[in-house]
């Protein structure tokens, strides 16, 4: 059975999320009643700077469809200046993984802010669509979760 | 007027029994012969006899710079017979706080090349860090192509990147001798031998060796002295410069011009920022 | 085996009409090391953080994760609730499934599902959690002051009163600051010496102050409630021990140079009280000009001093002592327009003088006792131009920003040259009059009122013609080029930070913006607050600003530092950085990206083989270290970790998502 | 009198001068440090503040219609005592080239003077003061402007009756040939 | 000693006869070869920029790129002030790659527009030049003073000239220091003397040079002194008539710096071209020199 045709096939996106600007807007997104799809998991990290890149290599790894890192606007870390060194990270990182072969819309990167509940919710059905319409991870995964996709 | 190949060889012994004869120098890391003749081995002479063993000729190939890291905690001075790339590598090292200066007597010594592929991209045949200089320094060449292969690969299709890493990958034995020979990989323990923490697994197949692939060039690769040493001890062949390369690469296109290895100052990319860096996550 | 306790929280129906709880618990009951897992309707509330406590008790739980609102709701909550029990309080996880699952969906059963994975990894984080506790810090119960402005004396005051020790440091001979040399304050015209001076005494005779004139911070040390701050202490070459303040000694010094305090107007002996009501009242002598200590000549001071308090081979000193708190008020300077304004003569004319100096000149103790007069031939000045914005609102040759005070003190020379000289002429240019203040637009109103003429228009260019100084501008409302004969031009010049703010915020790891001013840690709410804890701003150090809303900040930095002081010890998060320093290369990157500076290098005994050896490994201060985890993500090994958000529970959460 | 752009042509129009001349308009806060520098501010219907503030309105029709933008000195006083550097003289330039193609011109005089100028150029590769005095006078009707000095001009051999001209002048006048091409001069 | 490529301007081959003497003399007495650029045309001046920006940048960059053929290492330098704005503007278009190739596709020639332009205050002012024309002195102009006329155009815009002092250079000052003359502190060093508009809005641009002269006045000079053709003709001719029309009685004649350098090498009325001045100057040099002569030194 090719997952890739399967309509109800549902992607799997983990969602870094700073605890002080973006999971705060996640949390802001929630209190409006705003809705964007399920299929976004989030992990709170004090600061964006906390994700280390081999998380997202794991996370590709163990099956994960999409990745998305998300901290405050540049200028506005909590830490004051973690967020800097998360953006030349993720550049470089992104790069890295598009040089091997992993579509660069699988992970991203976004700056959303405790006010932007908005933008929380657009990004994430943003990157939704954009990796249901990839398909599965296939390239990076372990090969069980290759076959079938489904636990 | 340029030392011949032998003129050098008999300087290097001439300042390797210099430098043991001060009696701060515990050995003198270079070279010397094997029962093949373009075979050159590394070698560490402890005396003034054994400075007599070392050699200088196209095919003294290996790295010298991280034989000093065999013993972290010397009570005497390593003499390194350095090349601009082992230079370069010790620029590395001590830049990671992992040589202390003082411990280090470095022999420099001008090279035009050896035996081995990576010296036609050599942008550095001077040492740029040493006590004493053999040979006349000649004029750098540009490596106009450093990235040239980079730019190809990224031009191909995202399904044919990842089929012809696989294919890499999948031949990869997990051996880490690229780790172990690598200048930038100078941990106390690496990350991968953390099994408690589970960064990595144990097994060798492509996901593994992916991630441990991926892995390595993200560590080394705002490091890389692009020595080559990774890719010459590798025992499949893998491509290993082709990853930090592109790290290279994009750190040259996003943060400006970027080399590693040299007697400054520079943070590593990765350990720094400006508030001009370029955004993409707005 | 750790033994997990799940609680799924309904609360009410916000959680319960999307996600089917209890299909969640009956998941939860099958992940690896759930010993327990229930549902209950407000797991807040009382009988719901009893059942909690219950079940731990019930079940043997050694760590629980609670299926409920945000953390950013709650987590403290629990945390509170845990102290009661034999659990440590941060053996606790929240899976969020009301913020970011069941308000944001409505397809129960794919809620439902995401729940299930939030408790999952929930789970999976909570089995790598050890017991932290928060250690507490003492404090040392003294604050010191950098800046003896009025802003520096009101929060020393305010501290003071309240009974801690405080510390003035200050680099002038005297405390005061700007606002002692002013003459009138507006709109109030009262008598700005009159007002601060028996602040400036109160401060110097206060038994819990400390004054450090001459002094400036060299080094600073630790972090909040534990400041080892080291002090410099220039010479002053005269023993303030026994000197009584006679005054003998600069009445007989041979040298005059410009006095500062007096803006360049008049001079100043060598050794010098800088002005009549100084605190302390006692001269130091100015190394740069004494003739003793430049070419080893004269001597006199030391001759007539009746007490022997003059000490030429007086040094620098350096004292280190520990503070809890910081307050920076370090004020501001004039910016010096004449590099900047050659049109305006580049300050080849004596008589074109900036408000300050004019502050001097009609002030009763001033040079000139209280006369206007030019500077150049002591002449009473008829036609008098007020150029504003000198330097301010200039991105081209000053500054960017309006420096706030000009239009007010502006109005206020105006003010006192009409009511001073009969029969003057105030001219003033201004682009725009700002007064937000109490009082204020009704003084502009009665200076108009006096007979200042104002014109709208920026002055383009001051020379000298004979005896006049020719001023040229548009009146903008005209439309026409404008033509002013002076007698004295006075310059609103604009208002920068202290030439050494940089150094000073360095020292301290506080943060300046692009024009140098202080940048406070959030411009609504924390607004006397830094970025660094224990370090508090207030005055003209921040931006610029009137006395008014100076000595307002500095009650309110006043009021924070009692707040931190009032604690006999101050408990710091447990989730910070922590080494692992048997595998830490010493590389030092660590060092490089942490923004508190709470991760040194230092050097440990360790093992090599069978041999001794002493390693360089990173080590974190737990008091500066405010857990951001930055490190932990650049350390390659892996070795430094963020207790609480470590590796191994993020590769643990990673991987239940994808299980 | 019959305006020549309607508001929205002039904003368009404005935006676009300032754009070339490098300058953002809303900069300006019309403090007038330019206007009070400003040696020919006298003669100008409209001080270079208000050319800047109509810019700003988008009135180019006023803008076009000013003296001002002819009398301009481009002695950049104004530029540079500017607090916001507002190119001024460009901005002054750049209209007065957009009032030529459009055959305004407030200020003949200065219009006939730098024609004739640019013909002398044509003519000869270089200027010919002369000439340029001469034939300036006799199209302008100023007949007598300036005539008291040439007589010492020849008595002290100031000027002589010989013409200076460049040899290869076909190329002077190919460069002015393809300059004028998009009709910037007209 | 220095060799330029010199663009010499209009003006210097018609009224700018002082300078043109003065500035050969000088420049034969301290060894400074000035090459013409050869075959060069009007660079401009102020009507091409008033018509057509284009036209403007071309006709000035022909001779630029006339110069980069014919003297590939020499600075270029030229007298006029107008000249030397107009040049610069044309190397300062160049850097914008796209500006630079259509001006070469205009004047169908290659134009690289990296060379450097100077007015010849620059060069004078270099620290060697400065050097030699101190040798050179053999009169003493002590008791002179001079007010120091810069003009728009040499220190403005910035951008352009690069100037340090826009409102108060100094380089003139210097230079004619060497003589022994005072050059008094003054305000209307760079203001505008409106020599652009003196032909076609008289009526307006008179007032200009009548302010630089009561500024003059003020201040204790006794003479001006340019560095551009076009100021020295306009503020020189046009002295007795602005007496007439402002009911003043100034007496200030107008110079060349290098006239003034001329008479302190020793040059006569004639070579310096003081004779050949609208408003009579003869008189005052002649006075400060007999007042001078057979004092002590020179």
């Amino acid at each position: 059975m090719s997952v890739k045709t399967n309509e109800n096939w549902e992607p799997k996106i983990l969602a870094f999320c700073c605890n002080w600007c973006t999971y705060t807007g996640a949390d802001l997104a929630g209190l409006n009643r705003m809705k964007y799809p399920e299929n976004v998991r989030v992990i709170r990290v004090p600061c964006s700077s906390r994700v280390n890149p081999q998380f997202i290599l794991r996370a590709f790894q163990k099956g994960c469809d999409g990745v998305l890192v998300c901290g405050c606007h540049p200028g506005d870390c909590h830490y004051a200046t973690g967020n800097y060194f998360t953006r030349r990270r993720f550049m470089l990182m992104q790069r890295l993984l598009e040089y091997n072969g992993i579509d660069p819309k699988r992970f991203q990167a976004k700056w959303i802010s405790g006010s932007e509940a908005a933008k929380f919710r657009d990004t994430v059905t943003k990157v939704s669509a954009e990796i249901k319409a990839l398909g599965p991870n296939t390239k990076f995964a372990e090969p069980h979760f290759t076959e079938g996709g489904d636990k | 007027m340029a030392l011949s190949e032998k003129d050098i060889e008999l300087k290097i012994r001439e300042e390797a029994k210099k430098a043991l004869a001060t009696g701060e120098v515990s050995c003198v890391i270079g070279w010397t012969t094997t029962r093949f003749p373009d075979k050159m081995k590394p070698f560490f002479a402890e005396t003034e006899a054994e400075c007599d063993e070392l050699v200088w000729n196209k095919y003294c190939i290996n790295g010298t710079a991280k034989y000093a890291l065999d013993d972290r905690y010397p009570s005497k001075k390593f003499a390194i017979i350095a090349r601009g790339c082992d230079s370069r590598a010790i620029n590395r090292m001590l830049k990671d706080k992992q040589l202390l200066r003082e411990n280090l007597y470095i022999i420099g010594v001008v090279c035009d090349g050896k035996e081995n592929p990576i010296c036609e991209e050599c942008q550095h045949k001077n040492p740029l860090t040493y006590d004493v200089l053999i040979g006349e320094p000649v004029p750098e060449q540009i490596d106009e192509k450093r990235f040239a292969e980079v730019e190809a690969f990224e031009k191909l299709s995202p399904d044919e990147k990842y089929e012809y890493w696989a294919k890499q990958y999948d031949k990869c034995i997990h051996c880490y001798a690229c780790r172990n020979a690598c200048p930038a990989c100078n941990c106390v323990e690496c990350y991968a031998d953390q099994y408690r923490t589970g960064w990595q697994g144990k097994a060798s197949d492509r996901i593994q060796n992916q991630v441990y692939g991926l892995t390595r060039a993200f560590h080394v690769g705002d490091r890389c002295i692009e020595c080559g040493e990774c890719e010459r001890v590798c025992p499949m062949g893998l491509p290993i410069m082709r990853q930090t390369r592109k790290m290279l690469k994009d750190i040259n296109d996003l943060f400006g011009d970027y080399e590693c290895g040299m007697p400054d100052d520079a943070m590593p990319v990765l350990g720094g920022y400006t508030l001009a860096d370029p955004d993409e996550f707005m | 085996m750790a033994r997990i306790g799940v609680f799924i929280c309904h609360c009410g129906t916000n959680i319960a009409a999307t996600v089917d709880v209890e299909a969640v618990a009956a998941a939860a009951r099958e992940f690896p090391n759930v010993a327990f897992a229930t549902t209950y309707k407000y797991m807040c509330s009382e009988p719901g953080q009893a059942m909690i406590k219950e079940s731990i008790e019930d079940y043997n739980l050694d760590r629980i994760v609670i299926a409920s609102c945000s953390p950013r709701m709650h987590e403290l909550t629990f945390r509170k609730m845990l102290k009661g029990t034999k659990i440590n309080p941060y053996m606790l996880e929240i899976a969020n499934i009301r913020e970011q699952c069941a308000w944001v969906h409505t397809d129960r059963a794919k809620a439902t599902e995401k729940a299930i994975d939030h408790v999952k990894m929930a789970v999976a984080k909570v089995g790598k959690d050890k017991p932290l506790t928060t250690s507490t810090i003492p404090i040392t119960k003294r604050a010191l002051v950098i800046g003896g402005g009025i802003a520096g004396i009101q929060a020393a005051l305010d501290i003071a009163d309240a009974g801690f020790d405080v510390t003035i440091v200050e680099k002038e001979p005297s405390i005061g600051g700007h606002m002692v040399m002013l003459d009138k304050t507006f709109p109030t015209m009262d008598c700005s010496a009159c007002i601060s001076t028996p602040k400036m005494v109160d401060a110097g005779a206060h038994p819990n102050i400390t004054l450090k004139t001459s002094c400036e911070v060299e080094k600073v040390e630790g972090y909040v409630g534990n400041f080892e701050v080291t002090i410099k202490e220039k010479a002053k070459y005269v023993n303030h021990d026994l000197c009584t303040g006679c005054g003998l000694c600069q009445t007989k010094c041979p040298t005059k140079v410009p006095s500062e305090f007096n803006q360049g107007i008049g001079t100043r002996p060598a050794i010098y009280i800088p002005f009549a009501q100084a605190v302390p009242s006692k001269p130091v002598i100015d190394p740069t000009c004494c003739l003793k200590l430049t070419k080893d000549k004269c001597g006199i001071c030391e001759k007539v001093c009746p007490l022997q308090a003059i000490n030429y081979k007086d040094e620098t000193k350096y004292t280190t002592e520990k503070y809890g708190a910081i307050v920076v008020a370090t004020g501001y300077e004039l910016v010096d327009w004449a590099k900047m304004y050659p049109e305006y003569g580049g300050g080849k004319y004596a008589d074109v003088i900036t408000g300050l100096q004019f502050e001097r000149l009609v002030n009763a103790s001033g040079p000139t006792e209280g006369h206007i007069v030019r500077p150049s031939d002591g002449k009473e000045p008829k036609d008098v131009v007020i150029v504003k914005c000198v330097g301010s609102r200039d991105q081209n040759k000053g500054k960017s920003y309006c420096s706030r005070a000009c239009c007010m003190y502006s109005a206020k020379h105006a003010h006192q040259i009409l009511d001073k000289i009969p029969g003057s002429n105030v001219y003033i240019f201004y682009m725009d009059v700002r007064t937000p203040g109490k009082g204020y637009e009704e003084f502009y109103d009665n200076t108009r009122a006096d007979g200042a003429q104002y014109i709208r228009g920026r002055v383009s260019k001051i020379f000298k013609e004979g005896d006049k100084l020719i001023c040229k501008g548009e009146d903008t409302l005209l439309g026409k080029q404008v033509t002013v004969e002076a007698d004295m031009v006075i310059l609103a010049t604009a208002m920068e930070p202290a030439a050494n703010i940089a150094d000073v915020a360095g020292k301290l790891g506080i943060s300046i913006d692009s024009d140098r001013w202080v940048t406070e840690a959030h411009p609504k709410l924390r607004p006397v607050e830094t970025q660094t804890g224990g370090v508090f701003l207030c005055g003209t150090c921040q931006g610029p600003k009137d006395i008014p809303d100076t000595v307002a900040q500095a009650g309110a930095a006043a009021a924070k530092v009692m707040a931190l002081l009032n604690h006999d010890e101050m408990e710091t998060s447990p989730m910070i950085s922590s080494v692992d320093q048997t595998k830490c290369s010493g590389c030092g990157y660590c060092v490089e990206v942490c923004p508190y500076k709470a991760i040194s290098l230092i050097q440990v005994p360790g093992r090599d083989g069978n041999r001794k050896v002493t390693k360089t490994v990173a080590d974190v201060n737990s008091g500066l270290c405010q857990g951001c985890g930055c490190c932990a993500a650049t350390c390659r090994t892996g070795c430094i970790d963020l207790k609480g958000y470590t590796n191994e529970q993020i590769l643990k959460e990673v991987d239940a998502l994808c299980q | 009198m019959e305006k020549i752009l309607n508001r929205k042509e002039g904003k368009l129009l404005a935006e676009r001068i300032a754009r070339e001349a490098d300058v953002k308009l809303h900069e300006c806060y019309q403090c007038g440090k330019c206007s009070a520098g400003c040696p020919m501010a006298d003669a100008m219907d409209l001080m270079p503040r208000q050319i800047v503030h109509l810019m700003q309105l988008g009135d180019m029709t006023e803008v076009m219609k000013s003296k001002s933008i002819w009398l301009c000195a481009s002695c950049h006083t104004c530029v540079e005592r500017c607090p916001h550097s507002i190119d001024i003289p460009t901005l002054m330039e750049k209209s007065r080239m957009e009032a030529q193609r459009r055959g305004i011109c407030a200020v003949r005089d200065v219009r006939l003077f730098n024609d004739i100028f640019m013909e002398t150029v044509r003519g000869f590769g270089k200027s010919q003061e002369v000439i340029l005095e001469g034939a300036y006078n006799v199209t302008s009707g100023h007949f007598f402007q300036d005539m008291k000095n040439v007589p010492k001009m020849l008595q002290k051999e100031i000027v002589r009756p010989e013409l200076n001209q460049v040899n290869a002048v076909n190329e002077v006048r190919d460069i002015m040939k393809e300059c004028e091409k998009g009709g910037a001069n007209r | 000693m220095k060799k330029f490529a010199y663009f010499p301007g209009c003006s210097m081959d018609s009224t700018a006869v002082t300078y043109k003497a003065s500035l050969e003399y000088v420049a034969g007495r301290i060894g400074l070869e000035l090459k013409e650029i050869p075959d060069w045309n009007c660079c401009g001046s102020t009507a091409a920029h008033t018509k057509n920006e284009k036209l403007a940048y071309s006709l000035a960059a022909r001779n630029i790129a006339i110069a980069e053929d014919t003297y590939p290492d020499l600075d270029i330098v030229t007298p006029c002030a107008a000249c030397y704005s107009r040049l610069a503007y044309a190397k300062h278009a160049a850097e914008d790659e796209f500006t630079r190739q259509e001006i070469e596709r205009i004047i169908k020639r290659p134009f690289k527009g990296k060379k450097e332009i100077l007015n010849f205050l620059d060069v004078f002012s270099q620290e060697d030049v400065m050097q030699a024309c101190k040798e050179n002195m053999v009169r003493d102009l002590s008791g002179l003073k001079i007010a120091c006329y810069y003009g728009c155009l040499m220190s403005r815009p910035r951008k352009i000239t690069k100037a340090e002092d826009i409102e108060n250079p100094m380089q003139m000052d210097k230079i004619i220091e060497l003589t022994g003359a005072t050059a008094v502190e003054w305000d209307f060093k760079t203001e505008c003397c409106g020599a652009s508009h003196q032909v076609d809005a008289p009526r307006q641009s008179r007032p200009l040079i009548e302010r630089i002269f009561r500024n003059a006045k003020a201040n204790g000079a006794q003479a001006i002194v340019t560095a551009c053709p076009l100021c020295n003709m306009n503020l020189d001719m046009r002295e007795k008539e602005i007496n007439e029309m402002f009911s003043k009685k100034y007496d200030i004649p107008v110079f060349q710096f290098t006239e003034i350098l001329a008479i302190g090498m020793g040059a006569g009325a004639k070579t310096s071209g003081i004779h050949q001045h609208f408003w009579p100057a003869f008189d005052l040099i002649n006075g400060v020199l007999r007042a001078n002569f057979g004092k002590a030194g020179k």
